[in-house]
């Protein structure tokens, strides 16, 4: 036993409760500690991760009580790989964050809190085996994002942060009504025992509950006309925190919207479904990232329209679509964390932060304007990168479950991609630099943030198998719903005999 | 004094019916006016709907607060036959913590909401949200 | 013994809910804030009070904490009454004037007090 | 520290915690072992923490004296309270609201503050009055049916009964 | 225009919901084999906790309720963050205008009541309907009398920080100690005592206490940076 | 007969709640409304009592105290916020 | 080491370390540019041999790369202008910016399109596709913010392209669970009837972007014209050939098995005839040589694609042999501009003028490039060009036939115009100081244009590897063996006795090529444009009479009608469109957070009255 799934809860809580005792200590501590904390939680997951692979899922029991009485965390091949996935994806923020910008002690504590806790609830999200305790993470996850969306104290952050948070009390309201009709058909709250018991629900109940979920999850997922907030949240808020954003927040809430539908009820339709709001999410999105002038939102839009796609995945249903939607997932979290991270960085010094701001910067700063580029390209799918692999499961999986429409919609948008991601690249290389504000050179932390993030894209592009065994694995364990009820239900059972 | 028994069922759906009327009152103050300050107050009695319809959920016909107190228990031995009765008897106890636990969280919404009035008011030195729309497109 | 108890507990009850009732009623039919300040004030408080004590009599094993109630409404509500009454005041709602002399003698010391903000 | 501020920092610590001690056992309501400890610690420790603010009163309100008053005044003050009832009754039922209202103002001859704040609180609940200020030692009180605005005959008229039992208790 | 089709789409939703809703019975339970029955037979005799609501929220699903907390810890982390302003006076309210004199001798002696109160309430929170949550509240409720009393009082932001630092940390400190000392987190590894007891329930009390000081401090916080706000 | 006491006691609180309600409503200054709201609290402690009786948990005393209290700091606060001074 | 491997490893290596000397110094970076495509040429010919395989496996997927006897033929053209271009490109770019970048994506280049010949599958064919198009639009966009838009429509059409290509693939790829090439052939017939067309054409449209065939071209002349000379003598002469690769492959493999292949083949057939023609005609009204070339590259490009598209053994023969001596003269002509833009700032025909004396070197380099391309003999535009006509006639394309013919022969005046407006005419005081461009550019040129005089002369050098290399995609040896010999000395066909035709023309030529010799070194006289008497007009002073200037103006106002057809304008509205419609779809984003939580009841209302249909 190298440590146990709960930790991954308690610990970072308890760093976030002492950080402020720390502020007393040595302000510089309000800085370290979460890393030292998020490095810790990363080497646990690994090790954890290996071991489940070996030996099959851990469910936790909180408190001692066996699902469905008490709450449990289940580290899956599944919401073990995403777990690894977010704390590295952590790390590698707080390693960037760290002296990112020099605000004041007050802010940078709650900065340091605040990011702590968004990734924990996003942790949370997946590991819980609880519907209730799902939202309770997702409110965690959210109130943290509503904060660091308004983090800067400009005009602007606040706007987006109140529009997040309008959003995301419709988003709890709907999961609320959704866990109340459950409740209320089956007197338990365990994902588990609600996928056994699925059938004994009114078939009304169980769609509208559904329905609410959709709606609850779709806000948090940013699925199409639920997404509103999204572009004004990812663009507001602090660089790396657009970065978590994308790479950390969004896949909680893809996975909750897929536990929902994969595990929790096995409703008729819900995987065309799936594909058809993935579809429209991503066409819309990607229509919109076209005309954006401000790069931070362009990467928004952008990042809205790979969730689509991931949905779209999904909804093809299959092993292969699983596998496809997780790749996607992965390629994803690390590319867009590398997107908002350099982009953070060329724009730094300027208020209006729009792509106008980029020209030229290649000349000034360019192993960030290379690793930009990089991530442009490895983002629209171009190979040798790892987007090529992603999109190239993606594209099989559907070409193998015959929706060849939707393989050519899915590239027709990328064309679209290209042609904006390629826009800015060539203004950073190719124009000549205007402005007179003065790029920051990334620190050195910064940097080696983004080179991590880099190396991992190209090694995957050159050499996918690095992954592909964990994502198959992966996939087989959120498709395999008979097991997931038994791994979780069967220490209840030997109670109760 | 033993028994007074209240008949519940001329409102049998009133409750239900009340609790889907406050969510739609708040849903409308949240969706139509204009106030940010309304607005997040729509929002507040949204919530209260719901933790209504969720207490509702968990009632049961002239069921007690799930309390063994040792009025109820009197002199009645702890067993398993005796707490059964006794729970019989009372209300489902979920969606009362459940319903502890969404209002502590809408409240904790609810403050972060208004901070974030009072910094919006900072800057736009109005409420209304028609005029607070910088982002868009 | 028990029985009387709870015949006198429950008149007391009765009496509260009819206070109960009138300081509703003296909200309604008062022609201004203070005097329906004054109206549910006294009514209420009294209203109250008699129905808890109604209740710890009915019930003697409770009447220590009615009574510790009791006392939180006799202490509060006057405070809270006096509050609201200064609060209208400070919100430029003088007393109900028509048809009396107008004495009012809280004005000096308002106009005193608005001075020294000002100044 | 001095000695006198000593003694009535002490003096406020006793009386919060015994205050807060009877409030405890009114709250619980059972005098079991367990419970009365708990009580007698826990309101240390907070009568400790919130003795600066409890200055309302001295050691003497202890004395007998000041508690048969204590009593006095509870029922002088419930049957003014009953007979107010009366009157407002009368008043909200009588359809021609019998009513001249107005604020007027007197000086109490108490000293501190809670003395003073007592006698508001009695006044608010008496007939047909209500504390609107408290101003150093001046009281404005709404009056509905104001029969004088001298501040000497008001004094006598609203407020004459409980200062003088105040006077007693509070020994001032 | 805008009011008609809210009213429309509310109006369809609410039809749905009360069409769904009004096919259960009021006052009826439809499943069979809820986790209910657990928790109530459970709670009483394994826990020896008469309130049963309080057993599942501290104990069942304390998980829930440390998630909670954290909820109110942000919320305050939040406001704080969201309100930030380089040049911050704490105490910087004007004491131009004082409260009244009676609110202020009346709130001398309730404050140290309504302290018990909340004391009382999350020290009995296992007994009574109450517990950490409302005893906090009622707590915070007390600083909020004395901060609308008294213009100028202050609550140390240092003293509040380090309680509700320190009754997070109690509380997370205590479910690790339940996996090293049980098996897992949050397990109660206390003596469970007689039901109906003041010390009964194991951790249960012990955590609405932890939690009734971190919830006080928060929301007395949240309200002092409120009423700390206006500049 | 004490159930029937108690019947048309709480027809009377029924009474003064709607009376409360409507001067809620109708206003016309916010100190009337708050006024009435407070009349609406007190009436709600004293039926919260009743109903511990009716239902026969002492527990529910408990209730209504705390529920005094927030309602009375509730019109503390409203009042001072008419003031001006919050 | 499998020798494959090692040669992308010196591709791979020598490109980082290009990049990284770059730091260091220019010359270094240079230097090591040369180097990695000279070592990996050397290498590729040295160790490389057909049937060498190297196969491996990547994320499920089996993969190999190997060399077949057809793709070896188009690794001379890669190799061999590669090869040249790069030495030329050390004089062209030097003092230029990023040179470091410009040779890092220039060897990607290279490597990329070896990597497309030597893959055996079509994942690693794509994924060096793609790397080709990016590491190429690195250089089309090496200019700047000018070239903004021209980066833009490439990069689009490009995309457009892979992504046809590569929906195909997927497609393929669920079909047959394999993504070999030759698995592809072996199973291509059991495919259904529907997949058995689309793939194909969605295979075409991704080549026929490259091939910049017709209506996919429009990326072309811009891409060409704005990249550095040294690149795009390798972009329109190696680079686009990947498309007629790949349009080869898919003729002669998949096409050829369809029973119904006619149409595809005659529309394909058509619109390079098409493309022939409209190339042509748009290169004849250019005045830049830049773009006149770049135009001439598409014309050219539509004989090729005529001829891959019909598909008969003498008519692929021709396109091969067309792609390879349009990569050798076109190169060349590229180099030329270049060279002139280099000594003269400018490539305007209209302006430059009289350079023969000057840059004589160059001069006979875009000479001979210039009689190749136009198909006079003895160079090989001539052979490939009779060769294609033959085909025709031989398919019975007669009216296609016409078309080229036109185009051919249409084709002489741009030649003209290209070389006039250089090289002849008068020599101006503005063009003084210009000087012979450095050894290093002329040397490649001049290789170039050897080996373009070499191949027209002696066909049989490279027809017979042509021939084999048909062999590999199915074809049948060419009946007879009678490339083996040269063209001057052997009867041209069965049907026609060249050689009376064939020596009148070379004896006009060389006439022609004596007298401008002659003349050339007899020298001119320096005029000035006012000189001119022009029937008796007095030309104005502004009036620039240079005949240059709207020298095919009769022409072109009969041609007109035809060329009004821009198909960019089409594009230009649809892309306008489109960019209209997206506007105006991103106004759901209203930035009213309102609007947003309506925008939820909305779709929740929708979910609920649509459950039943949704959700069974
Ligand atoms: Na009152
Ligand atoms: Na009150």
């Amino acid at each position: 036993m190298v440590g146990s799934p709960i930790l991954f809860v308690a610990v970072p809580l308890l760093a976030a409760f002492l950080i402020p005792l720390f502020g007393f200590i040595w302000k510089e501590l309000v800085r370290i500690v979460p890393g030292i904390v998020l490095l810790y939680l990363l080497i646990l997951s690994v090790s954890l991760y290996i071991q489940v692979l070996q030996d099959g899922t851990i469910v936790e029991q909180i408190g001692g009580w066996a699902p469905p009485w008490g709450i449990n965390l289940v580290f899956s091949p599944f919401t073990g790989l995403l777990t690894t996935l977010m704390l590295f994806l952590a790390f590698i923020i707080w390693l960037y964050s760290y002296r990112f910008k020099n605000v004041d002690f007050e802010p940078s504590k709650k900065y340091f809190i605040l990011l702590l806790m968004l990734v924990t609830g996003s942790i949370g999200i997946v590991l819980t085996g609880d519907i209730f305790n799902q939202f309770v993470f997702i409110e965690i996850m959210s109130i943290s994002g509503y904060a660091l969306t308004a983090f800067y104290t400009g005009r602007d952050s606040a706007e987006a942060s109140f529009k997040y948070l309008i959003m995301g009390s419709l988003s709890s309201m709907f999961l609320l009504l959704a866990i109340i009709l459950i409740y209320s058909q089956l007197g338990t709250l365990n994902m588990a025992d609600i996928a056994s018991k699925a059938h004994l629900m009114k078939p009304e109940f169980r769609v509208l509950a559904l329905v609410f979920f959709i709606v609850g999850m779709g806000i948090e997922a940013e699925i199409f006309p639920l997404n509103g907030w999204a572009p004004d949240a990812y663009s507001q808020a602090p660089g790396p925190i657009g970065a978590a954003f994308s790479g950390i927040v969004v896949k909680a809430g893809i996975y909750s919207i897929i536990r929902v539908t994969f595990t929790l009820f096995d409703v008729e339709g819900t995987m065309q479904f799936l594909v058809l709001m993935g579809m429209i999410t991503l066409v819309v999105a990607e229509m919109a990232a076209i005309k954006q002038d401000k790069i931070k939102r362009m990467l928004a839009y952008s990042s809205i329209g790979q969730m689509g796609l991931v949905l779209v995945a999904f909804g093809i249903g299959t092993e292969e679509g699983v596998f496809a939607a997780l790749f996607l997932m992965v390629n994803h979290a690390l590319v867009k964390p590398l997107l908002f991270l350099s982009a953070s960085y060329l724009v730094f010094n300027s208020t209006e932060k729009s792509i106008r701001e980029l020209n030229g910067l290649g000349k000034y700063l360019p192993l960030t304007s290379f690793l930009f580029a990089l991530g442009a390209i490895a983002i629209v799918g171009m190979p040798p990168l790892s987007g090529f692999w992603a999109k190239w499961s993606m594209l099989t999986a559907a070409a193998n479950s015959n929706m060849i429409l939707i393989i050519g919609l899915v590239l027709l948008v990328s064309v679209v991609e290209i042609v904006y991601y390629f826009r800015v690249v060539n203004r950073i290389y190719f124009f000549k630099k205007e402005e007179d504000v003065e790029p920051k050179k990334p620190t050195i932390n910064a940097m080696v943030s983004m080179i991590v993030l880099g190396i991992l894209i190209v090694t995957i592009g050159f050499y996918p198998d690095l992954i592909t065994s964990y994502l198959h694995e992966a996939s087989e364990s959120l498709l395999d719903k008979g097991k997931y009820i038994q791994d979780v239900l069967s220490a209840g059972q030997s109670i109760i005999q | 004094m033993d028994q007074i028994s209240f008949d519940i069922s001329i409102v049998e759906y009133g409750f239900f019916a009340s609790a889907i009327l406050v969510i739609l009152v708040g849903l409308y103050g949240a969706l139509v006016k204009k106030s940010l300050i309304k607005i997040v107050i729509g929002l507040s009695i949204l919530e209260s709907g719901v933790n209504l319809l969720l207490i509702t959920i968990g009632y049961i016909q002239g069921g007690t607060a799930p309390v063994f107190s040792p009025q109820l228990l009197k002199d009645m031995p702890l067993t398993l036959e005796n707490i059964k009765a006794l729970g019989n008897e009372m209300v489902d106890p979920v969606p009362q913590a459940l319903v502890l636990t969404a209002i502590v969280i809408g409240f904790g919404v609810t403050a972060v909401a208004l901070s974030l009035v009072i910094r919006l008011y900072r800057h736009h030195h109005t409420l209304v949200i028609d005029e607070i729309k910088n982002l868009k497109w | 013994m028990k029985e009387v108890l709870e015949i006198i507990g429950a008149l007391f009850v009765l009496l509260g809910g009819i206070f109960l009732f009138l300081g509703g009623l003296g909200i309604v039919r008062m022609p201004d804030a203070y005097n329906r300040i004054q109206a549910g004030t006294k009514a209420t408080t009294l209203g109250g009070m008699s129905l808890i004590l109604g209740v710890g009599l009915m019930e003697t094993s409770w009447l220590i904490k009615a009574v510790v109630i009791i006392i939180f409404i006799a202490f509060s509500n006057p405070i809270s009454s006096h509050a609201l009454a200064r609060a209208n005041y400070k919100r430029k709602n003088f007393p109900y004037l028509k048809n009396t002399k107008g004495v009012d003698a809280y004005k000096d010391a308002y106009l005193n007090e608005n001075k020294e903000e000002q100044s | 520290m001095e000695t006198k501020t000593l003694y009535k920092k002490l003096t406020s610590v006793f009386l919060n915690w015994l205050f807060l001690f009877i409030v405890w056992n009114a709250f619980t309501s059972s005098f079991q072992a367990q419970e009365v400890i708990t009580g007698l610690i826990i309101s240390f420790l907070l009568a400790l923490f919130t003795s600066r603010f409890f200055d309302c009163c001295s050691l003497r309100v202890l004395h007998p004296v000041s508690l048969f008053y204590s009593i006095v005044y509870v029922f002088v003050f419930l049957i003014a309270l009953i007979r107010s009832n009366f009157d407002m009754a009368k008043r909200v039922l009588s359809p021609s609201l019998p009513i001249n209202p107005g604020i007027v103002k007197f000086k109490s001859k108490l000293q501190s503050d809670f003395a003073k704040m007592m006698l508001a609180n009695s006044i608010t609940l008496t007939p047909g009055t209500l504390s609107v200020d408290l101003i150093e030692d001046t009281l404005y009180v709404h009056w509905i049916d104001v029969k004088t605005d001298d501040p000497e005959k008001v004094h006598a008229e609203i407020a004459q009964q409980f200062e003088n039992i105040l006077l007693k208790i509070f020994a001032e | 225009m805008k009011k008609i089709l809210v009213l429309l789409l509310l109006a369809v939703f609410g039809i749905y919901l009360a069409d769904v809703l009004f096919s259960l019975e009021f006052g009826k339970q439809f499943f069979t084999d809820g986790v209910k029955d657990f928790y109530l037979t459970k709670g009483p005799l394994d826990l020896k906790v008469s309130n049963t609501i309080t057993a599942i929220i501290v104990n069942f699903r304390g998980f829930d309720t440390l998630g909670e907390v954290t909820v109110l810890f942000l919320a305050t982390t939040a406001m704080g963050g969201i309100l930030y302003k380089k040049r911050h006076k704490v105490g910087a309210r004007s004491v131009l205008f004082p409260s009244s004199q009676i609110v202020m001798a009346g709130s001398k002696i309730l404050f140290p009541a309504i302290i018990l109160l909340g004391i009382y309430v999350f020290v009995h929170g296992h007994l009574t309907p109450g517990g950490g949550f409302q005893g906090g509240t009622i707590i915070a409720t007390g600083f909020l009398l004395m901060l609308l009393a008294y213009q100028d009082y202050t609550v140390s932001h240092k003293v509040l920080t380090i309680v509700e630092s320190l009754a997070g940390i109690t509380f997370v400190v205590i479910g690790l100690m339940g996996l090293i000392k049980g098996s897992t987190f949050l397990e109660n590894f206390m003596p469970v005592g007689t039901l109906n007891n003041l010390f009964s329930g194991g951790l249960i009390p012990i955590i609405y206490i932890v939690v009734g000081f971190k919830v006080g401090a928060e929301l007395t916080g949240l309200i002092y940076t409120a009423l700390h706000e206006k500049d | 007969m004490i159930q029937i006491i108690i019947y048309v006691t709480f027809g009377f609180m029924v009474l003064g709640i709607i009376f409360s309600a409507w001067r809620i409503m109708k206003g016309p200054t916010a100190a009337d409304r708050i006024l009435a709201l407070d009349t609406l609290t007190t009436i709600s402690v004293s039926g919260m009592v009743l109903l511990a009786y009716v239902f026969n948990r002492f527990i529910y005393l408990d209730v209504a105290l705390i529920y005094g209290v927030l309602g009375f700091i509730g019109v503390l606060v409203i009042a001072r916020y008419l003031e001006g001074a919050l | 080491m499998n020798s494959i491997v090692l040669i992308f490893g010196v591709f791979l290596g020598g490109a980082i370390l290009t990049y990284l000397a770059h730091k260091l110094s220019n010359i270094l970076s240079s230097a090591f540019f040369v180097l990695t495509i000279f070592t990996a040429t050397v290498l590729f010919y040295l160790k490389v041999e057909t049937g060498d395989v190297f196969s491996f496996s990547l994320n499920g997927l089996h993969l190999e790369w190997g060399i077949t006897s057809f793709s070896w033929i188009f690794s001379l053209i890669v190799l061999g202008l590669g090869t040249m271009a790069a030495v030329y490109s050390i004089s062209f770019m030097k003092g230029k910016e990023r040179l470091g970048y410009y040779y890092f994506n220039f060897i990607l280049g290279i490597f990329s399109m070896m990597g497309i010949l030597l893959s055996r599958d079509l994942v690693s064919f794509f994924i060096f596709w793609e790397i080709m198009t990016w590491s190429s639009y690195m250089i089309v966009v090496y200019e700047g913010r000018s070239v903004q838009k021209i980066g833009i429509k490439y990069i689009l059409f490009s995309a457009m392209g892979a992504y046809a290509m590569l929906m195909a693939i997927v497609i393929i790829y669920s079909q047959m669970q394999s993504v070999m090439i030759e698995d592809l052939i072996y199973s291509f017939s059991s495919f259904s009837i529907s997949y058995q067309i689309w793939l194909p054409i969605l295979l075409l449209t991704g080549f026929g972007v490259k091939a910049a065939m017709m209506p996919l071209h429009v990326w072309a002349p811009g891409a060409y014209s704005h990249a550095p000379m040294a690149y795009t003598s390798v972009f329109s002469g190696a680079l686009s050939k990947m498309g007629v690769y790949g349009m080869v492959l898919v003729f002669s493999t998949l096409i050829s098995q369809l029973p119904e292949h006619t149409i595809i083949r005659e529309v394909v057939a058509w619109l390079g005839g098409i493309t022939a023609v409209m190339g042509t005609l748009w290169a004849i009204t250019q005045d830049d040589a830049k773009k006149l070339l770049a135009y001439s590259s598409v014309a050219q490009l539509g004989y090729i694609i005529t001829g891959v598209a019909i598909g008969t053994e003498l008519a692929m023969l021709s396109a091969i042999f067309l792609s390879v001596l349009h990569a050798l003269f076109k190169g060349t002509l590229f180099m030329v501009v270049g060279a002139i833009e280099k000594q003269t700032g400018t490539t305007n025909l209209t302006e430059v003028t009289g350079l023969i004396r000057k840059m004589p070197w160059t001069f006979i380099a875009a000479l001979m490039s210039i009689i190749a391309l136009a198909g006079i003999p003895p160079l090989g535009g001539f052979v490939g060009k009779w060769m294609l006509y033959e085909s025709l006639i031989g398919s019975d394309h007669y009216i296609l036939v016409i078309l080229i013919f036109f185009a051919s022969t249409a084709g002489f005046l741009y030649c003209y115009k290209f070389l006039f407006g250089f090289f002849l005419g008068q020599e101006e005081k503005e063009w003084d100081h210009v000087k012979e461009a450095p050894a290093s550019m002329v040397v490649p040129m001049l290789i170039l244009s050897f080996f373009s005089f070499l191949l027209g002369t002696f066909p049989g050098l490279i027809l017979k590897p042509i021939d084999q290399g048909m062999q590999s995609l199915g074809y049948v040896p060419t009946e007879g063996h009678f490339w083996g010999m040269s063209v001057l000395f052997n009867e041209w066909g069965n049907a026609v006795v060249l050689q009376p035709i064939l020596y009148a023309i070379m004896a006009v030529f060389l006439f022609f090529l004596v007298f401008l010799t002659l003349k050339g070194l007899k020298g001119t006289r320096y005029v000035t444009t006012k000189d001119i008497s022009s029937s008796g007009e007095v030309p104005g002073e502004f009036e620039n009479l240079s005949y240059k200037q709207n020298f095919f103006q009769p022409f072109l106002r009969a041609v007109e009608p035809v060329m009004k057809r821009q198909i960019d304008k089409y594009y230009t509205g649809i892309g306008n469109g489109i960019e209209a419609f997206f506007n105006y779809v991103r106004r759901v984003y209203s930035g009213n957070g309102q609007t947003y939580a309506i925008y939820v009841i909305i779709f929740l209302v929708i979910l609920l009255l649509f459950k039943n249909n949704l959700f069974g």
